[in-house]
């Protein structure tokens, strides 16, 4: 019992472990020997980590009901794709300002509705997530439903890892601070959250800037990645994808979210094989999933190899 | 004002449509004492305690903490100013276990930088060693040292009223309000939360306002009581006063206290 | 406790298990096609999803083709066509993931699709980087062909056949003012509204009001009470077959009597099963008519409804010649090369297929000619064919 | 009336009654005290059917009613006021007393069960029609006995009814408990008061971490040193 | 005085905002429709139940059959329309709502979205994912009154909604399940001890919104005869931001959000332009939430403190 919350420094197992992971993949990568269908679906499970852990930090950590996450994506997407084809700046200035652009936008839509709470919140955020869409339908710049073309296919695989690292290293380290604690306790209660000194406002706008910050960048690199951007890729069905990918590894767990990510992304490539029965075998799932495990994957709990030896009956079983 | 005033609460009223949930109360704490806040359900009471600390804002009054207008102030920086409080109906950070909860309440006292905690500067993790510190002290203080690392949902009811303490302490407040700490309490436990309630006062320093139906821990401890009717303050004295008060035995005490 | 962890067990086992049949069976390199009986040629398209109607038309269309192909003796010599076939629900990133799938894992020598006009932009950069041919049965937008050499289509693009509606409203049946309808979701629909405008407008006609609506839409009256008003001697919505529907029936009930034009989205039987009588009079600019007697039309529509006991919609008699054409081209590459198969399509002349005869241009879209059929008495009839 | 033998509850892993056995008899005010976390409330929620038992049996009026679901017992008579009155917040008065006969057909009866509880409960009679959420705490807690009492219960059990009241209020929620159990209704009375419950009870039993470790007439119960020192604050 | 149509320049004008009102009145009994059962399950169990929209796709599928394949009467096959999702609203609470109900909100969120993938999906393959027009049932010729045109199932439509809205109203405020149902949402405990089943009537509260939404469908599909499988998606959403717009749980409030979100709709189309239609729709939606959280007649609790 007591060793399960007691965890809070860096599993150096799973540091290790992780570390030879994204070592042997690489080696991979460089060597060339990895077929671009894996790196493709690689490179989409960055993006989704990007995406999954900053919609967390929203969801999860700070207990902001968000659905508008693929909004912010969209944003960041469109700003850099567009930065890249008409001024040709190089790539990472052209992903930072979408990235940039997009926490602005997360600031101005938070301060307002971040006073509403759960569903409520939900639904404005959904709103809000649809009125980004239907500008970026309507806009000259943006070509409404055509879209854009012609965007430099310029994102690399390494980039993506980059960012995916740089995003989880931001929020454990985040996490294992006052200001990460600040966030949960919002999440807890946010009167009580409150009444111990915390600036909520300022907690829950920064949480919602920050999600909104990766997630432009997640779409930035998107932008780049695919060379094409179309309203409809930031449709709502795209936010819920990601909520998805957060409530299934579990609010609140970073790994959660990163294994919850990697399962949702390969799966349908998985199921591909059943071809049309593969969205019915996908919902399905999803439906089995949350029944049998309410709380996610992870629960909030983070993966720690220690865990998993003592669950093969490697070493200190007691207290399980 | 008096260099004793530390609190100070003047014609303060609030309003909730058209209900007047408190009336043109007033009234002082001064530095050291311990006040008893005392009368019927539904008087306003809690209504009090949640102006002093701004979750309401007064819809007429003032209140000062050490000649500081502090009534239009949001929460969190009336507590960054020194008032802390308990909740009637407890709010413990549930699903975060005992430590965090008390860690959590040395935000304002020992934060640095946002940058600082996501580069894992030195001032990061000599911060967090103070706080670690700090919480340890605190915690086997109010007896939890054992449940450090427990959810906090899964304390007994008894050490979570604790814990609230131990959180509001860790604010580091010049005052600290109790809303009914012995609620659901038998004698001894009571008995135990006097007793410990006497040894923060000393300890910390603090001056303590109480809400409590108790009246056996309310008469031990308090040097002062107020008496709140209808939200209109119906009496003010030392518990021997209250107890004879007539008014106050006809809408609270009842007959024979 | 015990629970959690045979939970994380459990999630374990899945990833492995993925991670292993990735690693031992899909990652298995397939031997090239060349060397076998069978030469592998992709088809992707929505086959769920808001798209599936024309996704899966077009997978049947090319299907026909490939069974006909195969019934017949095959190409190269007796080599059989295997259609694989992969469901990209329209999306773009699956798309992507597709085209890696196909060319590296399956190694297929060509695509039929994608069937709409965003996937086709994602899959015409890998196409060309990879050099393997596409052609798109159904994808309408002006640039795709023009993104790399690897892409063509045997659609028409959008300002293809916008303009010939646009002459044939002034020209032949001598109307001046019209309306716009159009769904601006949906790029297809805005390029055939624009191209439709900018042709009226610059020869003599009058564009009084441009209205749009939105995927999923049932309810038009707002928009069409909007354009009632200005009275327009024409209204012209170029949408799919479901919603032009719908929008004849509303405007019908609202007592609107301009004619109404659309483009080749009309084309479906559904159309007039669903207007009914609200289609009489309607003009639209297709690929073909189902009342055209050729031989090849009524064999096709006859092996469709025989195989899939419905009608096709326009997308249909697209992918069929999308595969035909592709077939073609192997034939006439003589190998199964990508490269060689690709300088083949771009080489075709005077193609026959449901959808008429025809060339590429210089960016490999088809010069046909485009048919312009009428409702009456319930049925398509066919006004006349335009090569603009 | 009640019987309960050996039980035992679990919440997840904890083992919250380890074997509790008690009996309630006919006309009888009885009252559980015990510490917090004893398992007081534990001990009414399983009874009246909202918390699954591991081990034991219930047995009212003679049958066991092991694991009949709480709101099959509220036609047998068997009706618990919650700890925290649990009033529905936006209904008013009236209509929280109406649900209180939710199971009654005999709108005559219920009729005349309405006029006792106004007689009982006056203040209520003003408030019929004000939300029951923007009662008092005070009035909160009989608007949870009137709308128990309006199922015509025959075993009313009563989890901390004066938790949080005024001193004043706290006496004449007692008072209300005695005529309640004046009328022939059975009474289990779970209190943190000792004094207050051992006065007006017959019997009484101390709770300590999950099991019965003291029974008694209330008058010795209330004489006992252990107890004294312990639950009344002497 | 004058017809309308008379009237002249200004006149005219003043025509076609009354129509563009009228055709506002005319989808907003839709959106009211659906939402009204969207809020009865919101206001009993707090659950967006993303699946209410397919049921109602369900419900005009159901129709369809039974008027088409089964040839039966239109007041036999509305009947069906209803009972089917009924029966089916039950069973999905039953087994994928109900062994969730202490579940985060979240988790069962997400479980509403697997169902409503699952449905939409399953009758993407069983219905095809063609569009089919519906039978027209009710002539379409429209009923004019001073150059106001309304058609008779747009009238049938409206009539149906506020007469549906009444008799939900009805139910719950006066009648005893009615009374349940809202001691249900209060305090499910307090009420199971009420002698109240909760599960009944949760179950009950599930199947009448669902046949609320399999009437909605066969509606929609008079008015606009054209049925498929993701028709439930966006009637679905919008239909549950009027329920959140009028204040969720309130049927009134179904009401009268059905009805803003249509006149909306229909005066953005009229005065601005129609591309910008969903957009001020949600901005609206924020803008009601921001000035009044929960909603137009939502009740709003202040929490204690």
């Amino acid at each position: 019992m007591t060793l399960e919350t007691k965890q809070k420094k860096p599993d150096g197992y799973l540091m290790l472990f992780l570390a030879l992971l994204i070592l042997s993949v690489n080696l991979l990568l460089i060597s060339g020997k990895m077929p671009a269908y894996y790196k493709g679906i690689l490179g989409f499970a960055g993006i989704n980590i990007i995406l999954a852990v900053s919609l967390n930090l929203i969801n999860g950590i700070t207990g902001q009901f968000s659905l508008g996450h693929a909004g912010f994506m969209a944003v960041g997407a469109y700003v850099s794709a567009l930065i890249s084809i008409y001024l040709k700046w190089p790539l990472i200035l052209a992903l930072l300002l979408g990235a940039v652009v997009a926490a602005l936008l997360g600031i101005i839509i938070g301060l307002p509705t971040l006073r509403l709470k759960g569903d409520y919140l939900a639904i404005a955020t959904l709103g809000m997530g649809e009125i980004i869409r239907v500008v970026l339908l309507n806009l000259e710049i943006t070509k409404g439903a055509r879209g854009l073309t012609a965007i430099p296919r310029s994102t690399s695989i390494y980039l993506v890892e980059l960012v995916a690292f740089i995003t989880v290293i931001f929020t454990v380290n985040l996490m294992r601070s006052t200001h990460g604690r600040a966030l949960l306790s919002i999440r807890e209660d946010e009167i009580a959250s409150e009444a111990m000194g915390i600036n909520t406002t300022f907690y829950k706008v920064f949480a919602f800037a920050t999600g909104a910050f990766f997630a432009g960048l997640a779409g930035g690199l998107f932008a780049h990645l695919m060379g094409y951007i179309a309203p409809k890729n930031f449709e709502f069905m795209r936010s819920i994808e990601i909520l998805v990918m957060v409530v299934l590894g579990g609010l609140g767990s970073i790994t959660g979210s990163i294994v919850a990510t990697i399962i949702l992304t390969i799966l349908p490539e998985a199921l591909r094989s059943f071809s049309q029965y593969r969205m019915v075998l996908y919902s399905g799932l999803l439906i089995i999933m949350m029944l049998f495990r309410p709380q996610g994957l992870m629960g909030t709990k983070e993966l720690q190899v220690r865990e998993v030896f003592r669950l093969f009956g490697f070493g200190g079983g007691k207290n399980v | 004002m008096s260099e004793t005033n530390l609190l100070e609460a003047k014609c303060v009223t609030m309003n909730f449509g058209g209900l007047t949930a408190v009336a043109n109360l007033s009234f002082e704490l001064k530095k050291g004492e311990l006040v008893g806040l005392i009368g019927p359900n539904g008087a306003g009471k809690t209504t009090v305690f949640n102006m002093l600390t701004g979750v309401y804002s007064p819809s007429f009054g003032t209140i000062h903490l050490e000649d500081e207008l502090i009534s239009k102030l949001p929460p969190y920086r009336i507590t960054q100013k020194g008032i802390a409080r308990t909740f009637q109906n407890i709010r413990l950070f549930n699903q975060l276990s005992v430590t965090d909860n008390v860690r959590i309440a040395f935000h304002t006292r020992k934060l640095y930088p946002i940058y600082n905690s996501i580069f894992l500067t030195p001032n990061f993790f000599k911060q967090e060693r103070a706080i670690a510190d700090d919480t340890k002290a605190l915690l086997s203080l109010l007896h939890l040292e054992e449940r450090a690392e427990d959810k906090a949902c899964n304390l007994s009811y008894g050490q979570m009223r604790r814990l609230e303490i131990a959180r509001a302490l860790a604010t580091g407040p010049k005052v600290l309000l109790l809303d009914e700490p012995a609620a659901g309490m038998n004698p001894q436990e009571t008995e135990e939360l006097t007793a410990l309630i006497a040894l923060i006062r000393e300890k910390f320093d603090l001056t303590i306002l109480l809400i409590e139906h108790d009246m056996t821990l309310v008469m031990k401890l308090c040097e002062r009581i107020m008496v709140l009717d209808y939200g209109i303050q119906i009496a003010s004295g030392t518990p021997l006063e209250i107890r004879q008060n007539k008014r106050v035995i006809e809408a609270y005490l009842g007959e024979e206290v | 406790m015990k629970k959690k962890g045979l939970w994380i067990a459990i999630a374990i086992v899945v990833i492995a298990a993925v991670v292993v049949y990735f690693a031992f069976f899909a990652g298995k390199e397939k031997t090239a096609s060349s060397k076998q009986e069978i030469v592998k040629v992709g088809f992707i398209g929505p086959l769920t999803g808001p798209a599936a109607a024309y996704g899966i038309n077009a997978r049947n269309g090319a299907q026909i083709a490939i069974e006909a192909i195969n019934a017949e003796g095959g190409i190269l010599g007796g080599k059989k066509i295997e259609l694989l076939i992969e469901d990209n629900q329209g999306d773009e990133s699956e798309t992507v993931n597709i085209m890696n799938k196909l060319i590296d894992q399956e190694k297929v020598v060509a695509i039929v699709g994608p069937v709409t006009t965003g996937p086709t932009t994602v899959a015409a950069g890998i196409a060309g980087d990879k050099k393997v041919p596409i052609v798109s049965p159904t994808a309408t937008g002006d640039n795709i062909t023009k993104l790399s050499d690897y892409v063509s289509r045997v659609c028409f693009y959008d300002s293809y056949q916008g303009p010939v509606m646009a002459k044939f409203a002034l020209e032949n049946l001598e109307k001046k003012t019209a309306a716009i309808l159009y769904d601006n979701t949906n790029d297809y629909s805005m390029g055939l509204a624009d191209s439709f405008a900018l042709t009226f407008a610059e020869n003599g006609g009058e564009i009084l009001i441009k209205e749009a609506f939105t995927a999923g839409d049932q309810d038009f009256n707002s928009q069409l009470t909007k354009i009632a008003a200005l009275n327009p001697d024409i209204v012209y919505v170029p949408a799919y077959y479901s919603d032009d529907a719908q929008i004849l029936l509303q405007a019908r009930q609202i007592g609107m009597t301009a004619i109404f034009m659309g483009g080749d989205g009309w084309d479906s039987q559904d159309l007039i099963n669903g207007a009914g009588a609200a289609a009489e009079g309607c003009y639209f600019t297709t690929h073909y008519s189902a009342a055209d007697t050729s031989e090849l039309v009524q064999e096709f529509l006859q092996k469709y409804s025989e195989k899939y006991n419905a009608e096709p919609n326009f997308a249909g008699p697209l992918g069929y010649d999308a595969a035909l054409l592709l077939a073609d081209a192997i034939e006439r590459a003589g190998e199964p090369n990508p490269e060689k198969i690709n300088a083949a399509i771009l080489e075709t002349k005077g193609f026959i297929g449901v959808t008429g005869e025809f060339s590429f241009d210089i960016n490999r879209n088809p010069l046909k000619e485009v048919t312009i059929a009428t409702v009456t008495d319930g049925k398509f009839v066919l006004v006349d064919k335009v090569r603009p | 009336m009640l019987e309960i033998k050996n039980l035992h509850v679990y919440y997840g892993q904890i083992h919250a009654l380890k074997g509790v056995s008690f009996v309630v008899r006919k006309g009888e005010i009885v009252t559980l005290i015990g510490g917090n976390g004893a398992g007081k409330t534990t001990t009414l929620k399983t009874i009246s059917g909202l918390i699954p038992l591991k081990e034991g049996e219930i047995l009212y009026q003679g049958e066991s009613i092991t694991g009949v679901k709480a709101h099959d017992l509220v036609s047998q008579g068997l009706v618990q006021v919650p700890e925290g009155r649990h009033v529905f917040p936006s209904m008013s008065v009236q209509e929280n007393l109406d649900l209180g006969a939710y199971t009654r057909k005999d709108k005559k009866a219920v009729k005349e069960d309405l006029d006792k509880v106004f007689h009982l409960f006056p203040r209520l009679k003003e408030r019929r029609q004000q939300l029951a959420g923007t009662l008092s705490g005070g009035e909160q807690q009989m608007l949870a006995m009137a709308r128990a009492l309006m199922s015509s219960p025959k075993l009313l059990l009563l989890d901390e009814p004066s938790m949080g009241l005024a001193p004043l209020l706290v006496r004449e929620i007692f008072n209300i408990v005695t005529e309640i159990n004046s009328t022939g209704v059975t009474i289990l009375l779970v209190e943190q008061n000792a004094n207050m419950a051992l006065s007006i009870a017959n019997r009484g039993y101390v709770i300590e971490t999950g099991r019965v470790v003291l029974e008694g007439e209330a008058a010795s119960l209330a004489a006992n040193e252990a107890v004294k020192k312990a639950y009344l604050g002497g | 005085m004058a017809p309308l149509c008379l009237i002249k320049k200004e006149g005219v004008e003043m025509g076609l905002f009354i129509q563009q009102i009228v055709n506002g009145i005319a989808l907003g009994s839709i959106y009211a429709l659906i939402a009204l059962g969207y809020t009865m399950v919101y206001g009993i169990i707090r659950l967006i139940n993303f699946a209410h929209g397919d049921i109602y796709m369900l419900g005009a599928f159901v129709g369809y059959f039974a008027l088409t394949t089964y040839k039966l009467p239109f007041g036999v096959s509305l009947a069906l329309a209803m009972l089917i999702p009924a029966l089916l609203g039950m069973l999905i609470e039953r087994v994928a709502y109900r062994p969730l109900r202490k579940a985060p909100s979240i988790a069962v969120l997400i479980t509403a979205i697997g169902v409503s993938l699952l449905i939409e999906n399953l009758a993407m393959l069983w219905f095809s994912p063609d569009p089919r027009p519906f039978p027209q049932i009710f002539p379409l010729r429209p009923l004019e009154l001073s150059g106001i045109r309304v058609s008779i199932p747009q009238v049938i439509v409206f009539i149906t909604a506020v007469i549906l809205m009444m008799a939900l109203n009805f139910l719950v405020q006066k009648t005893k399940v009615g009374k349940a149902m809202r001691a249900v949402s209060q305090d499910k405990e307090a009420a199971s001890l009420m002698g109240i089943d909760i599960n009944r009537i949760i179950s009950l509260t599930f199947a009448l919104g669902s046949a609320l939404a399999g009437a909605a469908g066969v509606m929609v599909g008079v008015i606009y005869p054209r049925i498929q499988p993701l028709m439930g998606v966006m009637p679905g959403l919008k239909a549950f931001v009027a329920a959140v717009l009028g204040g969720i749980g309130s049927i009134p409030g179904a009401m009268l959000g059905g009805l803003i979100m249509g006149l909306t709709e229909s005066l953005v189309t009229a005065l601005i332009s129609s591309t910008w239609r969903d957009a001020i729709a949600f901005s609206l939606l924020i803008v009601i939430l921001l000035v009044k959280p929960t909603g137009i007649l939502g009740k709003s609790m202040r929490e204690k403190v």
